[in-house]
């Protein structure tokens, strides 16, 4: 007997928000909101948390960033702890891996606090609302598509992803996969998934490998900043320029000598300081009781306008955008 | 010795200031049941990894694969876990599995003369990567909550997070062996002089291939403590955690050179890092500062005996 | 006039203060903590004679020389060089102004060849000031030669016995072409043979009008060697003079403060059941075929020229090395080989030779150590009893009347020869039924020797069969029942107490067997 | 038997000396293990373009370790040297950036003495204050890295302001050869004949044999151990100016977590850990099998979830392997000596 895997039984269920929101209820003043990214010291989280603190200033909330230094599964629960501790209104986090936050946001949300994440969730049942930068399909198939252009169609093609557990990641890449598999791009073949550890010199080496280890290899899909900006570097000093294309998500600011030398046609992103701005206001609405994270709710996020929220408590922040030589230096992050 | 003795007792003492300076300044939350909770949750693994750790130092040793060893077994439970297995197999298991890791690591120095410096920074590398072998880039999180409220709950009526009560169970247990045992007194002898030991009978492979042993095994039960405590199991749980518990033992008063120590210096060295960080992110003390204090007491701790013997000194020359 | 008050005042007769010194410690003084090393100690040494250093162990005979070295800095009085006062900061102060020094304990490089270890800091240089390792090799090679050794200069040091390494720091100091050599117990690992050569040496420094300082406990070579000495009693002087008129119980009694008995009591015993039996034993290029038996209340000496294998034999039957061939037996059981606690089992305790890395715990205190090869004993349940480990240091330190302050001292501040007893007496208080001491008296006090002698006496009166390693060639003839002489890693000679004569050994351990 | 003898010894001698360079020769064999079977399977590997990769990707590191090989000599360790990295590399990349005209040679001078302050810093305190190294840079690690943080503010330097002349500098080559490599060379070369033929150099040899003899002989132990700290801090802050230079991004993150690295490659290239043996070359050569073998797993397609495991495996032969050679040459000079004494 024991306790095995099918005797314990299902243990999550979805968010239950017995409460109704009030939409007409008005933003409260002296908020106090803890901003928790994966990592402090992330140029991609800083950005974000310039966002957050804009929203802080316009709904004249405390917005007090915090956070661990690495992007280990559990460095944050000592934060969002800290948080329940110091009696915050909300803490608007992005999980370094979903269930490792889980019992500790649990924990925090019945001390009162309420949860909003972004950039990469949480177990849906530690959360009261999910932002979304964008849905893993639009991202995936976008990614899929610029590498498509930019191979002419056909070829074989790698994806440099960042460490092997990240989730969004992988989610993205699950969906790059059944995308690949539709007929229009039946010219592309995914030859090989590479893990650079969002470290610049393991994304470096791995960028090489790819290329010895597939000679015929067209195009790298790289789908975090770090592998992004690392892969454009090396085929920028390397004889593979021009002739192996590279596509990704990366901030305009690192890509741009690499778009402009023409290393890199176009990549993709969306605007991470919105991203902060929008988990913010909505960390605000919440507290406020404007929302209680239940689908179909509406609210105002401040200058970016109306949103709406989804299923499974998921707000989507807008499609990302699509950085080429024309519009990159209209850019700055 | 004698300046062991006073970095223990200045340890306690910086415990006491930061306790202080702590209350009064987060108008008494730092010592509120539910924050020594989280405090106490939060050096749970440290705390118990340090213990051999500290026993492998003293002889001489240091095992830096360890982290990866709490990885692991980490990485075991859920595999093994959704493979059917039931918990109270899986958990025997584990701990037999750290066992043989340290084994590994122990008959590496011990047969065939390897630094364990070298030995566990490569074993460091192999048990993280068999970690990703095992469970890939999956997490594991369905634990039932039976085992996970371990983790996330106080023992009843009382603000003692469990996986203190397991560390202080062992802690008595290590105190016991390396302080007031044979085994012990066997340990600081390898520690300040191995061949001397060796002469005088002392089994010194046997020794340090036990030493390495627990510390697998008790690395394997941080693992375990880890896993239900996120209820998560990850092949990446308790990554660079090795920096962190040498740290905590150095700071202690443990030498690294070994020979010198005591159970008690590294447990006030643990609760020290540990109630300091926790105070700082109490006040939003930003990261940098948390890091730069960390190295800054590590720092202290080896300067201070210096620094005192020499004042001692500078005070005996000048009548 | 004022001189000679001067001189009154310090015991130091008259004779020799014509000639300026080319050293002088005047009045210095020492402590460590509560300890006081040397106080108030004054010493001249003339260019161009040898000069003896005489006290018990723990007289300050070592501090006063690491004084001079620079070492440590004298609390009070100062250190004169050709009559000017010196402020060494630290030993290459000392170095610089010409003085050499070999140390009581052997300071060499492990991993640095033997050459280098010679001339560290002084390499010769060549092109672009790097160093000229040809040159390095050839002047070590005729430093070796000049003293008859036999050494690879471009082998590393480590594994190097501890007479080899005697050696090296002889060919060091004298690399040096220094004015001022003061040698710590030079001989007391070193056999006839070598301490002939190093005597001639000596005397071809001093005709170059070198002053050599020389500490020994064995007063023979003191008298064959020096012409004045001084002698330290308890970190105090108590005289200086030429050692013309002086006889060796002159001296100890000038050393020790009171009238000695006899040196070597070994009484008579009638030999017992063979207790150890070494057969066959052979470790490859170190020792070859050794066999013999101890009885118990036997003392069997293994005597040799340095280097003969015979610490080696002792390790590999204590089971520190591993045989490659034969076997040791203790009662007819023969021993796991390269197990010392499967030896310790079988009531074997081993003395070893170099007391620093092998017999002790430096940084452990003196109960710890005294403890240390009796952990199983002195607990139960693996629990230990510390009450019962004291008792048993304060009773062994009582009875080897060790000079300590205090039990829980550190063992690294006692003087070398109270180290030593404290390895005694970590093995006696094992009650062992073989015991093997390997250089039991190095660097042990004359007062001393005799007690240690007279406790191997004792022992082996109580049935416990002694091996014995010894270099000291009266100690051999005085205690042993029998002599064994290795040469070149074999045995090749069994004498008798009634056969061994000082001559019979020097020659079979040479390797030339009279009829 | 004085003909028996003497042949005896000289075969002795030709063995020790031997032990030193198989050492470094069993690197090389080891690499050769590596690459050619990686070649046979993927002949791309040995195209000058990986050749370079190859030789580029392990001359940081290689850097690295030549400084810590300096301090591990001295019985000493430094693992502050990803952090002192991470620190010239972000201030190194912040000065350029904000001074868009600073010649090449200042900058990279400017990361120089970032490290060089770093490496005084560590050497005072271990000099000074007498207490183990492992400890102090421990210490300094993690002090080291805060200011990193705290400087940078979670702030980037990106390639696109970075002058073109340092990023050209990174992917610049003389004779086909990287302009990186040739730097890492020349450091090496000068590191190696000072450690072998100096006096000075030896001094770091005698030191980590026995500290206390070293101070008996006169040698200026604290004098020396601060210079080698100075050395390595200045080598890490060299690499964190070219790690700019060959990656164009920069945030205070550079370099977390090398330090393991760089220990492994000292202790693979046979450098002993406690002290008095090893070579630079022996180092640099360490550094290079280690990248070699990450690079042969990624050509080899072997999973991306077994490399690491790989690695650790091959890491553990290596050693291995190095200490079964070093004790069966030891019994080998124990046989062929026997007695030195006539
Ligand atoms: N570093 C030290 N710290 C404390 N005490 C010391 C130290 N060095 C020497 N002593 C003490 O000073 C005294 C003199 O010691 P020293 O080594 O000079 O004796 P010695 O005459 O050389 O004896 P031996 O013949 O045994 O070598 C001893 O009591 C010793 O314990
Ligand atoms: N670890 C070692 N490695 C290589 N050679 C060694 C080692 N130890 C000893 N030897 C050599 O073995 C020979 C025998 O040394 P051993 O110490 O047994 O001599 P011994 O007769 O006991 O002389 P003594 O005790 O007076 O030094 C010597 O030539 C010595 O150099
Ligand atoms: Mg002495
Ligand atoms: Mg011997």
């Amino acid at each position: 007997g024991g306790t095995t895997k099918d005797s314990a039984g299902d243990q999550t269920g979805g968010a239950t928000n017995a409460a109704k929101g009030d939409p007409n209820a008005a933003l409260k003043e002296g908020l106090k909101i803890t901003f928790l990214p994966k990592q402090v010291n992330n140029p991609y989280f800083t950005v974000a948390q310039k966002g957050a603190e804009q929203a802080g200033t316009a709904i004249k909330a405390e917005v007090k960033p915090t956070g661990p230094s690495d992007a280990a599964a559990s460095s944050q629960v000592t934060y969002i702890n800290t948080a329940a501790q110091q009696k915050q209104d909300a803490l608007v986090i992005s999980a370094n891996d979903a269930n490792a936050v889980a019992p500790a946001l649990k924990s925090a949300r019945q001390q009162g606090l309420k949860v909003v994440t972004f950039d990469s969730d949480a177990a849906p049942d530690a959360r009261d609302v999910f932002i979304n930068q964008a849905t893993s399909n639009e991202i995936a198939a976008g990614q899929v598509k610029l590498i498509s252009e930019a191979v002419g169609g056909s070829g074989e093609i790698a994806i440099l992803s960042a460490t092997p557990n990240a989730t969004n990641q992988n989610a993205w890449i699950e969906v790059m996969k059944t995308e690949l598999a539709k007929p229009e791009y039946s010219g592309l073949k995914l030859v090989e998934t590479a893990y650079g550890n969002d470290d610049d010199q393991t994304s470096f080496q791995k960028t090489q490998g790819l290329l010895q280890a597939h000679p015929n290899l067209k195009g790298i899909i790289s789908p975090t900043t770090v592998g992004v900006a690392a892969a454009a570097r090396y085929l920028s000093s390397s004889e593979y320029k021009g002739k192996v294309q590279l596509t990704g998500l990366g901030t305009p600011n690192q890509m741009r000598k690499f778009v402009q030398d023409d290393t890199v046609k176009s990549f993709a992103l969306w605007d991470p300081s919105k991203l902060g701005y929008l988990a913010t206001y909505t960390a605000a609405a919440l507290a406020s009781g404007q929302i209680t994270g239940a689908e179909g709710e509406k609210y105002k996020a401040g200058e970016l306008g109306d949103y709406t929220i989804g299923a499974k408590g998921e707000v989507v922040l807008g499609p990302p955008t699509v950085f080429t030589k024309d519009n990159i230096d209209k850019f700055d992050f | 010795m004698r300046n062991l003795l006073r970095w223990e007792t200045a340890l306690v003492f910086l415990l006491v200031v930061v306790a202080l300076t702590g209350q009064v300044s987060t108008d008494g939350s730092f010592l509120s049941g539910g924050n020594l909770f989280y405090l106490g949750l939060d050096i749970g693994e440290i705390a118990l990894i340090a213990l051999p750790l500290t026993l492998v130092i003293v002889a001489g040793e240091i095992d830096l694969s360890v982290a990866s060893v709490l990885g692991l077994s980490s990485a075991l439970i859920g595999w093994l876990w959704n493979a059917g297995w039931s918990l109270e197999t899986i958990i025997p298991t584990v701990i037999v599995a750290g066992a043989v890791c340290g084994a590994v690591n122990g008959l590496l120095v011990t047969r065939l003369g390897l630094p364990s410096l070298a030995v566990t920074i490569g074993t460091l590398a192999l048990y993280r990567g068999l970690a990703l072998v095992v469970l890939g880039d999956t997490a594991v999180a369905d634990f039932p909550a039976s085992y996970t409220s371990f983790g996330t709950t106080p023992v009843p009526g009382t603000d003692i997070p469990y996986p203190i009560v397991l560390a202080a169970v062992l802690a008595v247990l290590f105190g016991v062996a390396l302080h007031a045992s044979s085994f012990g007194r066997s340990v600081y002898a390898i520690g300040a002089n191995e061949e001397g030991a060796r002469f005088s009978g002392i089994r010194v492979k046997r020794v340090k291939l036990s030493l390495f042993v627990l510390a697998g095994a008790v690395a394997a039960i941080a693992g375990i403590v880890y896993t239900f405590r996120f209820s998560s199991a990850r092949a990446d749980n308790g990554l660079g955690l090795e920096l962190a518990v040498v740290a905590a033992v150095l700071l202690g008063g443990v030498s690294i050179f070994g020979g010198k120590g005591t159970l008690f210096g590294v447990l006030a060295g643990v609760l020290l890092l540990g109630g300091l960080r926790n105070l700082l992110i109490l006040q939003d003390t930003s990261t940098e500062v948390l890091t730069i204090v960390t190295g800054l007491l590590l720092l202290v701790s080896v300067l201070a005996p210096s620094v005192t013997r020499r004042v001692a000194s500078l005070r005996k020359a000048a009548p | 006039m004022l001189v000679t008050q001067a001189l009154k005042r310090f015991n130091i007769e008259e004779t020799d203060v014509d000639r300026p010194p080319v050293v002088a410690l005047d009045e210095v003084s020492k402590s460590f903590g509560a300890v006081r090393a040397l106080s108030g100690v004054s010493l001249r040494l003339l260019p161009g004679e040898a000069h003896a250093l005489l006290g018990e162990n723990g007289a300050g005979k070592s501090t006063l020389i690491k004084t001079l070295a620079g070492v440590h800095r004298p609390d009070a009085g100062q250190v004169l060089l050709d009559e000017v006062p010196q402020r060494f900061s630290g030993p290459a102060d000392a170095l610089a102004a010409g003085i050499a020094i070999i140390y009581q304990e052997p300071t060499l490089f492990g991993d640095l060849s033997v050459a280098e270890n010679v001339f560290m800091g002084r390499q010769p240089l060549g092109f672009g000031r790097r160093i000229d390792v040809a040159s390095m090799h050839a002047r070590t090679s005729e430093l070796f030669s000049r003293l008859g050794v036999r050494l690879d200069p471009a082998r590393p040091a480590r594994g190097l016995s501890i007479a080899d390494q005697q050696l090296v720091e002889i060919a060091k100091a004298l690399s040096f072409d220094a004015r001022v050599i003061v040698m710590d117990e030079p001989t007391a690992a070193l056999s006839a043979h070598e301490v002939r050569r190093l005597f001639g040496v000596v005397q071809a420094l001093r005709a170059q009008d070198a002053a050599v300082l020389f500490v020994s406990h064995r007063l023979n070579e003191v008298f064959e060697l020096c012409q004045r000495a001084t002698v330290l009693r308890d970190g105090e002087f108590v005289w200086s003079g030429p050692l013309d008129d002086e006889t060796p119980d002159s001296l100890v009694r000038r050393m020790v403060g009171r009238e000695l008995s006899q040196l070597f009591p070994k009484e008579d015993t009638t030999a017992g059941e063979v207790l150890l039996s070494v057969q066959r034993l052979t470790r490859e290029g170190v020792f070859t075929d050794v066999s013999f038996d101890v009885r118990a209340g036997e003392i069997v000496a293994l005597s040799g020229l340095v280097g003969a294998g015979r610490s080696e034999v002792a390790r590999a039957v204590f089971g520190i090395d591993r045989p490659d061939g034969g076997f040791a037996s203790v009662r007819g059981k023969r021993l796991k080989h390269g197990s010392p606690t499967a030896a310790m089992a079988a009531g074997i305790g081993f003395v070893p030779e170099d007391r620093r890395q092998q017999g002790l715990v430096m940084d452990a205190s003196i109960e710890r150590n005294t403890a240390l090869a009796s952990l199983g004993r002195l607990s139960k349940f693996g629990l230990l009893r510390r009450s019962s480990e004291r008792a048993l240091a304060q009773d062994w330190a009582v009875r080897l009347r060790l000079k300590f302050s205090r039990l829980s001292d550190p063992v690294g501040v006692l003087s070398g020869g109270n180290q030593q007893k404290v390895v005694l007496a970590k093995w006696l208080a094992r009650k062992p039924s073989v015991l093997i001491v390997d250089e039991p008296t190095r660097g042990i006090d004359v007062g001393t020797k005799a007690e240690v002698h007279r406790l191997l006496s004792e022992l082996a009166g109580q049935g416990v069969a002694v091996l014995m390693i010894s270099s000291e060639l009266p100690e051999v003839l005085g205690m042993a029942d029998r002599v064994l002489v290795m040469h070149e890693g074999r045995l090749v000679r069994e004498l008798s107490r009634a056969e061994a004569t000082e001559e019979r050994v020097a020659l079979a351990a040479a390797g030339q067997v009279d009829s | 038997m004085t003909a028996v003898t003497s042949s005896r010894r000289t075969a002795a001698r030709r063995l020790s000396t031997r032990v030193g360079r198989v050492r470094e020769l069993g690197i090389v064999v080891a690499l050769a293990l590596v690459v050619i079977p990686t070649a046979i399977v993927n002949p791309r590997f040995i195209q000058p373009q990986s050749l370079r990769d190859l030789l580029l990707n392990a001359s940081i590191v290689a850097l690295l370790a030549v400084g810590q090989t300096l301090v591990v000599v001295t019985r000493n360790v430094d693992l502050s040297v990803g952090s002192v990295l991470g620190l010239s590399a972000f201030l190194t990349a912040q000065h350029f950036a904000d001074n868009p005209g600073t010649p090449l040679v200042l900058g990279i001078g400017f990361g120089v003495a970032v490290g060089l302050a770093c490496g005084l810093l560590n050497g005072l305190l271990v000099a000074l204050g007498n207490v183990p190294s492992l400890v102090v840079t421990l210490g300094t690690l993690y002090v080291f890295r805060g200011v990193d943080f705290a400087l940078a503010q979670g702030k980037q330097v990106n390639a696109s302001n970075l002058p073109d002349a340092l990023l050209d500098l990174g992917s610049a080559r003389v004779l086909g050869v990287p302009v990186l490599v040739l730097i890492t060379l020349v450091v090496i070369v000068v590191a190696a004949v000072y450690l072998k033929s100096y006096r000075s150099g030896r001094e770091l040899y005698a030191i980590g044999s026995n500290p206390e003899a070293a101070t008996l002989a006169g040698i200026p132990v604290a004098k020396r151990t601060l210079t080698t700290f100075v050395l390595s801090g200045l080598v890490a802050g060299l690499a964190g100016a070219l790690w700019v230079a060959r990656y164009g991004t920069v945030d205070a993150a550079a370099g977390t977590g090398l330090e393991l690295q760089v220990v492994a490659a000292v202790v693979v290239g046979g450098v002993a850990i406690f002290g008095g043996s090893g070579t630079v070359t022996g180092a640099a050569l360490g550094a290079l099998l280690l990248g070699t073998i990450t690079s042969c797993l990624v050509v080899l397609q072997i999973p991306a979830f077994w490399q690491q495991a790989i690695a650790g495996a091959l890491l553990l032969s290596a050693i291995t392997v190095d200490r079964l050679l070093a004790l069966r040459l030891a019994k080998a000079l124990r046989t062929s000596e026997g007695t030195s004494h006539a």
